[in-house]
C-alpha cells in the first residue's frame, strides 16, 4: 500500500489523519481509492477528469507529470502540493 | 559526463549575441516595423473601481487617420475557470477582462478601449476623444480592508467555500501544518512575534511592453513581441482573440528585461484584434505610466510571523499568517510565499495560513522568486531577533537550523541534496564577513533565501555543419545570456569550441514546444534538452564514424574530439573528418531533443550587507554587499554572477525605496521612473559574489536555477543591518527615510520601535 | 495641423536631411524615419537614459529633444560608435566583462560612457558612477558595467601614452 | 502629443513681437525637459512652442566681481557647472543647477526654465533666492525686474504674463568673505525631486567673527519656494555658533508650510528643513571664511 500525505485543509475529510494508505498503481487509481475512502477528495483534486492545474503531485520526492498515469510503487510516498509554475 | 572535467562549461566566452547588443543592431520588439503599419493606443480607467455605463467612440472614429476602435465587446466572452492554455493554467475570463474591461474597471489604469490610427500621435489624440460614463464605486486598497466583513466586493462570483458560500474578496486560502505548533512554543525559551507590511513593487524592466501583429486574409497571423514565453503568447493571444492556437505564429524579439513580468500578455491580443479589424499590421508600445499602472507588480503583503527557539538556538516552532494582494484578479504568489517562508530551516512544529486577496490594484504578475522576498523579510528578521536573544552569531544560528538533504519541505516532500549550509559556510569564511565594520551608525546584516526553480518543457535542435561547426536552435527566450550558456552545453557535448556553435532562439514554428523563460528553468531544463540533442548528434556521428572505420557503431567511442573503435584505438577520426563526409555517409546530421524535466534542484542563497544610517534623515547607504548562492554548476560564471548581482540590486531597491503609492481614491501617484525609485548607479556598492557549487541530483550537468533566489535575502539583510547599526527593528518595506527616521525618533523617545506602516 | 519641416543635421558624421512634424522627438525620427533603432525608448520622461545620444559632444535624452531642434547639430548615436576597423574599446570591454544582460540599456549606457571618456579620459569610479546615474539598468546592479568602463578608460589612456 | 508649431527667434526683439502676437497660445521653451513632458501628458497644450535658445542674451554668462553676474535664462545647467567663475563665486547656485536631473538633462535644462516651470521643489530657486537674484523680464510693455522670491505665485504659476519672457538673472557681485550653498534631501543619491531643498548665502566679518548678511531660501515646503526672512535675520549680527544656527533652523521650520505627498510627509519635511538649514548655513559659512577678500 502507498502512503498519501493529506494536505492540511483536507484533514477534515480524514478526521485529522495526516497520512493515509491507498492502493492503486498510478495517480488516477490512487485518487479513485482516496475518493472511495474519503468522499470529497476527488472534488478537491480533479477538474473534468484531470488533475487540477493548480495542483502538482510529488511521488517519492520527484514531481509528477501532472497526468493521472504517473506510476505509483508499493509503499510510494505521495504528496499533493500547490503547483509552482513559471508565474502566470 | 558530469564526472569528467568540463572543457567548455565553466569558462567565460564572449556571448554570441553580444556584438549585436553593443552596436544597437539587436532587434527588440519595438524595433520591428512593417509597411502600411498602424499604431495602437489604449484608453485606460482614471478610477480604481467603477461600473462602465457607456462607451462612445464616434468622435474618436471621426478623427482623420483613425482606422478602428475596439472594446471588450470585440473579444469573445471566455469561461470563468482555470484551464490549461498551452501548458499554463490560467483563467481566460480574468485574462481577457484584464486586457479590456467588461462592465467593470477594477484599478487605476485598467484598459477599456484600443485605437488603431496611422500615427501614434493621432491614436493618442483619438483616445482622448472616447467618452466613457462611469458609476464610481469605493476602492478597496488593502488586504485588511478587503478581508473585513462587509467589505466592498470586487467580484460577486467569488465565493468563500469554507464559510457558508458567502461573497468574499479572498480568492483562496492555503494551509500547511506539521506537528503541534503549541507544543513547539511550549518547548521554546524565547518566542518572537512580529507583524510585517510590505509594499507592492514592480519588476521595473527598462523595456515597455510591445507587440506588432498582422492578421492575414487567409486567417493566419503573426505577432512579433518581447516576451519571456513565445508559446505562452501563442496560447493566450489565440484564446483571447478566439482563433485556433496554431494559426498564430509568435516570433520572440530580443527582450529588454522581464523578471516574470513578461510571462503573460497585455498588448499582443489587442494588437492582433486591431489588425483583424483593420486588415493592416498594428504596432503597440506601452507608455511607462501604463507599464506601472497596468502591468506586473508583485503583491504587497501583511505577514504575521511567530517563531520560538531553545536558548541553545534550536528553532522549535513557527506560526505564520500571510495575506498577499492579488490585485484585481486572483493569483498572488502567496502559495509560493507560504512554501518558502520557513523552508530553509528544519522546524518540527509549524502552521502556515496563506490568503490570496483581491484589491483594486493591477493584477499581480510573477516577479523573480514570486512571493519569496516579502516572506523572507518576515522570517529572516525574526530569526535575527531570536539569534540576538540567544546571544548566537547570526550565521551560526542559521547553521544550527539549516535544512539539509532529507529535511521535510513545507509542503512535505523531503529535500534532495541542497546547498544552504554550504552557502552559509561560504559567507562565514568570506573576506567580507571576516572584515571589521567600524564607524558610527554602521551595521551588518545577514539573511538567507530559498527558491524552488521549475522544470517543465524544453526543445532543442543541434545541426552539425560540414566544417565542424554547429548551429543550435532553442525555444527559450534569452533575457540574460542563456543563449551563450546553451551554446556552451552543446559545445561541451560535441567536443568543439563555444565559438563554433551558433545559437538562435526559434519562433513557435521553427522549434518544438518550449515553456517560458522563468522559474529559473532555462539554463537547467533547456540546458538538459540541449545536452540531449547534442548527445543525439554525437550518437549519429558515431554511426558515421563506424562506417568510415568499418566498425560496428556500438564499438565507437568519442573522446577528446576524436572517434575510434575500442578494438583498434590507433585508427582515429577527428570530429571535422567525420562531419566533412556526412553527405557520403548518410546525409546531414541533426540532433533533436524535447524534455519534460521534473527533478529540479532548488537553490539557496545567503546575503551579507553592510549599511550606514544617517540618523538625522533616516537615509540608508549600502556600503558593501556579498551574495553566496548554490548554483549547482555554473555554465557561464560571468552571467551567473550577473544574475546574483542583479537580484541583489533589485532586492536592495525593494528594501529601501521602491513602492506603489496610491492616494485615498485609489489612484497611483508615482507612475514614472522619477518617483518609482529604482536604484541608480550611485545607490549601489560593488556587489561581491560567491558561487557555491553543490551539483543538482538528476541533472546531466548538475546545474540549478540561478536567476531568482538572489533577490530573496536582501531586504531582510538590510533590515538586520539597520537593527545592528541604530538598534531599531523595521517591520515594513520599503524602509524609506521617513519610516526609518520615525523609528529612530520613537526609539530616542523610548516609545515602541515597532512603527506603523502608514505614511511615507 | 502644423506642416512638416525640413531638418538638416549631421548624424554619425554623415549629413542627413529629414522631414518631420514639430511634435516629433529626435528619438522618434531616429527610430522611425531614419531606422536607427539602436537608441531605445524606456520612459519618454528623461528618467531612464535608454535613448541617450550625444548632441554636440554632450549626452542628451533624445526623447526630450524636438527633432526640429536638431537642425545644424552634430549627433552621435550607438550606430556610429564602432568603426569599420572594429568595435570601440568600450564595446569590447562591455563584452569581455559581461557588462550587459538583456541589453536594452546598453546603447544609452555606452553613449554616456563615451561622452564621459571624451571629456574625462581618466575618471575615478565615483565620476563614472555619477556620469552613468542617468542610465537605469535593472539587470546588472551596475557592477560589471562600472568595471568595464574603468578597464576601457585604462586601455584608452595607455593607448594614448604609447 | 497634440500638433504644435515650432518657432525659434534669434533676437530678443523677434521673440517679444512673437509672444505679443500669440502670448496666450504660445509657451516659451529653453531646455524643454519640463515642457515636452508636460505636452506629452497633455498637461500643457500650447499651439506654439517658442524656443528661446538661439537668442544670444539668454545664453550668456558674464561676470565681474564689481558688476556681479548676468546669467542668461536659457544657459544649460552643465555650462554653469563648467564655468570657473560660477563654481568659485556662486558654488551654491552652481551645485543647485548641477542637481537638476542627470547629465543628459543638464545638457538642456536651464535655470530660467527651472524657475518659469514654477515647481515649488525646483532646485535652483532657493539658491537664486539665497544669492538675491533679480529676474529681468521683457514684454510688449517693456522691461521689469522681479526678485527671485517674488517670481512664483503657486505650483506651476509665476508672475510672467503670457506675452512676457524671462531674459536673465542679475546677481550682485560677491562681498568679501561671502559665499553660498545649496543642499536638498532625496531618497536616492541622484535622479530625484527634492523632498526639501535649502539654499543659504552668508557674509562674514572675520575681524568681529560675526555674520553681517544672510539669506535663506526654502524649497518643496510650500506652494512656492520661500524666502525665510526671520531665519535669515536670526543670523545677522551674530556669531555663527550652534545656538545661533539652531535659532535660524527653528525659524526656517516655522516659515515652512509643507504638505503630505508621495515624496514625503509634512512632518518629515519640517524635520528636514531643520536638518538642512543647519547643514547649509554651516557649509556656506565655512566657504565664506575660506573666501579670500577679493
Amino acid at each position: 500500500m502507498a502512503t498519501v500525505v493529506v494536505p492540511a485543509l483536507l484533514r477534515k475529510l480524514t478526521d485529522g489523519a495526516d497520512r493515509v494508505t491507498v492502493s492503486g498503481r498510478n495517480i488516477g487509481l490512487v485518487i479513485e481509492d482516496l475518493e472511495r475512502q474519503f468522499p470529497g477528495f476527488g472534488e478537491y483534486l480533479l477538474q473534468n477528469g484531470e488533475l487540477k492545474p493548480s495542483i502538482a503531485v510529488s511521488i517519492d520526492g520527484d514531481m509528477g507529470t501532472g497526468g493521472l498515469l504517473d506510476k505509483v510503487k508499493e509503499n510510494s510516498e505521495i504528496f499533493f502540493v500547490p503547483a509552482i509554475g513559471g508565474g502566470l | 559526463m558530469a564526472a569528467k572535467p568540463f572543457k567548455v562549461i565553466g569558462t567565460r566566452p564572449i556571448r554570441h549575441d553580444g556584438v549585436d547588443k553593443v552596436t544597437g543592431r539587436a532587434k527588440y520588439g519595438a524595433d520591428y516595423s512593417l509597411p502600411d503599419m498602424l499604431h495602437g493606443k489604449m484608453l485606460r480607467s482614471p478610477h480604481a473601481h467603477a461600473r462602465i455605463k457607456s462607451i462612445k467612440c464616434d468622435k474618436a472614429l471621426a478623427l482623420p487617420g483613425v482606422k478602428a476602435v475596439i472594446t471588450s465587446a470585440d473579444l469573445p466572452d471566455l469561461p470563468d475557470k482555470m484551464e490549461m492554455a498551452g501548458e499554463a493554467p490560467v483563467n481566460l475570463a480574468h485574462l481577457s477582462q484584464n486586457l479590456l474591461a467588461r462592465n467593470k474597471v477594477l484599478y487605476d489604469g485598467h484598459a477599456i478601449a484600443a485605437v488603431a490610427a496611422t500615427s501614434a500621435h493621432i491614436a493618442e489624440e483619438a483616445v482622448r476623444l472616447i467618452e466613457v460614463e462611469y458609476e464610481v464605486l469605493p476602492p478597496v486598497m488593502t488586504v485588511e480592508d478587503a478581508m473585513k466583513t462587509g467589505a466592498t466586493i470586487l467580484n460577486p462570483k467569488l465565493r468563500n467555500k469554507e464559510e457558508g458560500d458567502k461573497e468574499t474578496n479572498v480568492a483562496s486560502h492555503i494551509q500547511f501544518k506539521r506537528g503541534e505548533v503549541e507544543d513547539g512554543f511550549k518547548a521554546a525559551d524565547y518566542v518572537v512575534e512580529r507583524e510585517f507590511k510590505t509594499a507592492m513593487v514592480h519588476q521595473g524592466y527598462l523595456e515597455p511592453h510591445n507587440a506588432l501583429a498582422v492578421y492575414n486574409a487567409d486567417g493566419k497571423s503573426t505577432i512579433w513581441t518581447s516576451t519571456q514565453g513565445s508559446f505562452a503568447v501563442r496560447a493566450l493571444a489565440a484564446a483571447v482573440c478566439g482563433i485556433p492556437e496554431t494559426t498564430l505564429k509568435v516570433v520572440p524579439a530580443e527582450i529588454g528585461g522581464g523578471f516574470g513580468g513578461k510571462l503573460t500578455v497585455y498588448l499582443d491580443p489587442i494588437a492582433l484584434a486591431l489588425s483583424k479589424k483593420t486588415g493592416k499590421p498594428v504596432k503597440m508600445i506601452m507608455s511607462r505610466a501604463d507599464v506601472l499602472k497596468a502591468t506586473g507588480p508583485t503583491s504587497g503583503s501583511t505577514i504575521r510571523c511567530k517563531m520560538g527557539c531553545t536558548k541553545d538556538g534550536k528553532i522549535t516552532a513557527a506560526q505564520v499568517w500571510m495575506a498577499y494582494e492579488a490585485g484585481a484578479y486572483p493569483g498572488s504568489p502567496v502559495g509560493a510565499g507560504a512554501m518558502v517562508i520557513i523552508a530553509p530551516y528544519d522546524i518540527p512544529h509549524m502552521i502556515i495560513d496563506a490568503y490570496d486577496v483581491l484589491v483594486n490594484r493591477p493584477k499581480t504578475a510573477a516577479y523573480r522568486a514570486p512571493g519569496a522576498t516579502n516572506a523572507a523579510m518576515a522570517s529572516e528578521t525574526v530569526i535575527n531577533e531570536l539569534a540576538e536573544k540567544c546571544g548566537i552569531d547570526q550565521i551560526e544560528f542559521r547553521l544550527l537550523n539549516a535544512a539539509k538533504e532529507g529535511t521535510a519541505q513545507t509542503a512535505g516532500p523531503p529535500f534532495k541534496k541542497i546547498g544552504y549550509v554550504e552557502c552559509l559556510e561560504a559567507l562565514k569564511n568570506s573576506p567580507h564577513y571576516k572584515s571589521k565594520l567600524e564607524g558610527p551608525n554602521r551595521g551588518r546584516g545577514v539573511a538567507g533565501g530559498f527558491w524552488f526553480n521549475v522544470g517543465m518543457n524544453s526543445s532543442a535542435v543541434v545541426n552539425v555543419n560540414g566544417d565542424g561547426t554547429a548551429s543550435l536552435v532553442i525555444g527559450s527566450v534569452d533575457v540574460g545570456g542563456t543563449r551563450a550558456a546553451q551554446a556552451m552545453v552543446a559545445a561541451e557535448v560535441l567536443g568543439i569550441k563555444a565559438e563554433d556553435v551558433r545559437p538562435s532562439v526559434g519562433d513557435t514554428e521553427s522549434i518544438g514546444y518550449t515553456d517560458m523563460t522563468g522559474g529559473s528553468r532555462t539554463a537547467v531544463t533547456t540546458g538538459a534538452a540541449v545536452f540531449a540533442a547534442a548527445e543525439d548528434a554525437v550518437k549519429q556521428l558515431k554511426e558515421r564514424a563506424a562506417k568510415l572505420l568499418e566498425k560496428k557503431p556500438e564499438e565507437i567511442a568519442y573522446e577528446d574530439g576524436s572517434f575510434y573503435a575500442a578494438s583498434d584505438p590507433s585508427k582515429k577520426l577527428t570530429f571535422k573528418e567525420v562531419v566533412a563526409k556526412f553527405a557520403r555517409t548518410g546525409g546531414p546530421v541533426s540532433g533533436q531533443a524535447s524534455v519534460n524535466l521534473r527533478a529540479v534542484g532548488p537553490s539557496f542563497a545567503a546575503t551579507l550587507i553592510d549599511v550606514e544610517v544617517d540618523p538625522d534623515t533616516g537615509k540608508v547607504k549600502v556600503l558593501r554587499a556579498t551574495c553566496a548562492q548554490d548554483v549547482g554548476k555554473a555554465l557561464h560564471p560571468s552571467y551567473v554572477e550577473g544574475q546574483m548581482q542583479g537580484g541583489t540590486a533589485q532586492g536592495i531597491g525593494w528594501a529601501l525605496n521602491e513602492e506603489y503609492v496610491y492616494d485615498d481614491r485609489g489612484n497611483l501617484r508615482n507612475f514614472g521612473l522619477l518617483d518609482y525609485r529604482m536604484p541608480t548607479c550611485l545607490d549601489l556598492p560593488e556587489i561581491e559574489t560567491i558561487l557555491v557549487e553543490v551539483p543538482a541530483p538528476g541533472h546531466p550537468i548538475g546545474s540549478r536555477g540561478v536567476g531568482e533566489v538572489n533577490i530573496v535575502p536582501p531586504p531582510a539583510a538590510v533590515a538586520n543591518a539597520i537593527a545592528n547599526a541604530v538598534g531599531v527593528r523595521m517591520n515594513v518595506l520599503p524602509m524609506s527615510p521617513p519610516r526609518l527616521l520615525k523609528a529612530i525618533i520613537n526609539k530616542r523617545s523610548g516609545s515602541d520601535t515597532q512603527i506603523a506602516a502608514a505614511g511615507r | 495641423m502644423a506642416k512638416k519641416t525640413v531638418v538638416e543635421t549631421t548624424i554619425n558624421g554623415e549629413t542627413v536631411e529629414f522631414l518631420c512634424e514639430p511634435r516629433e522627438s529626435l528619438l522618434e525620427v531616429l527610430r522611425d524615419e531614419l531606422e536607427l533603432t539602436g537608441s531605445k525608448e524606456g520612459c519618454l520622461t528623461g528618467d531612464c537614459g535608454a535613448c541617450t545620444v550625444v548632441v554636440d559632444g554632450r549626452p542628451t535624452c533624445s526623447c526630450l529633444v524636438l527633432a526640429v531642434e536638431a537642425n545644424g547639430k552634430k549627433i552621435d548615436t550607438i550606430e556610429g560608435l564602432a568603426r569599420p576597423e572594429g568595435l570601440h574599446v568600450l564595446q569590447q570591454k562591455f563584452l569581455e566583462h559581461a557588462a550587459l544582460q538583456c541589453g536594452i540599456c546598453t546603447p544609452g549606457v555606452l553613449m554616456s560612457a563615451k561622452a564621459l571618456l571624451d571629456r574625462t579620459p581618466n575618471p575615478t569610479e565615483a565620476e563614472i558612477r555619477y556620469a552613468l546615474a542617468g542610465n537605469l539598468c535593472r539587470c546588472t546592479g551596475y557592477d560589471k558595467i562600472v568595471r568595464a568602463v574603468v578597464d576601457a578608460a585604462k586601455t584608452l589612456s595607455s593607448a594614448r601614452a604609447a | 502629443m497634440h500638433a504644435i508649431n515650432y518657432e525659434s527667434p534669434s533676437t530678443l526683439d523677434q521673440a517679444v513681437k512673437f509672444m505679443a502676437a500669440h502670448g496666450e497660445k504660445a509657451r516659451a521653451m529653453s531646455g524643454g525637459s519640463d515642457l515636452i513632458i508636460q505636452m506629452r501628458a497633455a498637461v500643457r497644450r500650447p499651439e506654439y512652442v517658442v524656443d528661446l535658445k538661439k537668442i544670444p542674451e539668454l545664453r550668456q554668462i558674464s561676470f565681474s566681481v564689481q558688476h556681479g553676474l548676468k546669467l542668461g535664462a536659457a544657459v544649460p545647467a552643465i555650462e554653469i557647472h563648467e564655468n570657473a567663475d560660477m563654481r568659485k563665486y556662486y558654488p551654491g547656485l552652481t551645485e543647485a543647477a548641477h542637481l537638476i536631473g542627470s547629465l543628459q538633462i543638464q545638457s538642456r535644462a536651464s535655470v530660467g526654465g527651472n524657475l518659469c516651470n514654477g515647481s515649488p521643489a525646483a532646485d535652483t530657486i532657493p539658491a537664486l533666492i539665497a544669492v538675491g537674484a533679480k529676474c529681468r523680464v521683457l514684454g510688449p510693455k517693456g522691461e521689469r525686474i522681479v526678485a527671485a522670491e517674488d517670481f512664483c505665485t503657486g505650483p506651476g504659476r509665476t508672475v510672467l504674463a503670457p506675452d512676457e519672457i524671462l531674459v536673465e538673472f542679475q546677481i550682485p557681485g560677491p562681498a568679501p568673505h561671502s559665499s553660498d550653498a545649496y543642499q536638498r534631501f532625496i531618497p536616492r543619491n541622484e535622479m530625484d525631486i527634492a523632498v526639501v531643498g535649502v539654499g543659504a548665502s552668508i557674509t562674514l566679518d572675520l575681524g568681529e567673527d560675526r555674520c553681517t548678511a544672510a539669506r535663506i531660501g526654502l524649497g518643496a515646503v510650500g506652494p512656492t519656494p520661500i524666502f525665510a526672512k526671520e531665519a535669515s535675520a536670526a543670523l545677522v549680527g551674530k556669531k555663527l555658533d550652534a545656538g545661533t544656527i539652531e535659532k535660524a533652523a527653528q525659524a526656517a521650520i516655522a516659515a515652512s508650510s509643507p504638505i503630505d505627498d508621495m515624496r514625503g510627509t509634512a512632518e518629515f519635511r519640517r524635520h528636514l528643513v531643520g536638518v538642512l538649514t543647519r547643514r547649509v548655513v554651516t557649509l556656506a559659512a565655512e566657504r565664506a571664511r575660506m573666501a579670500t577678500s577679493r
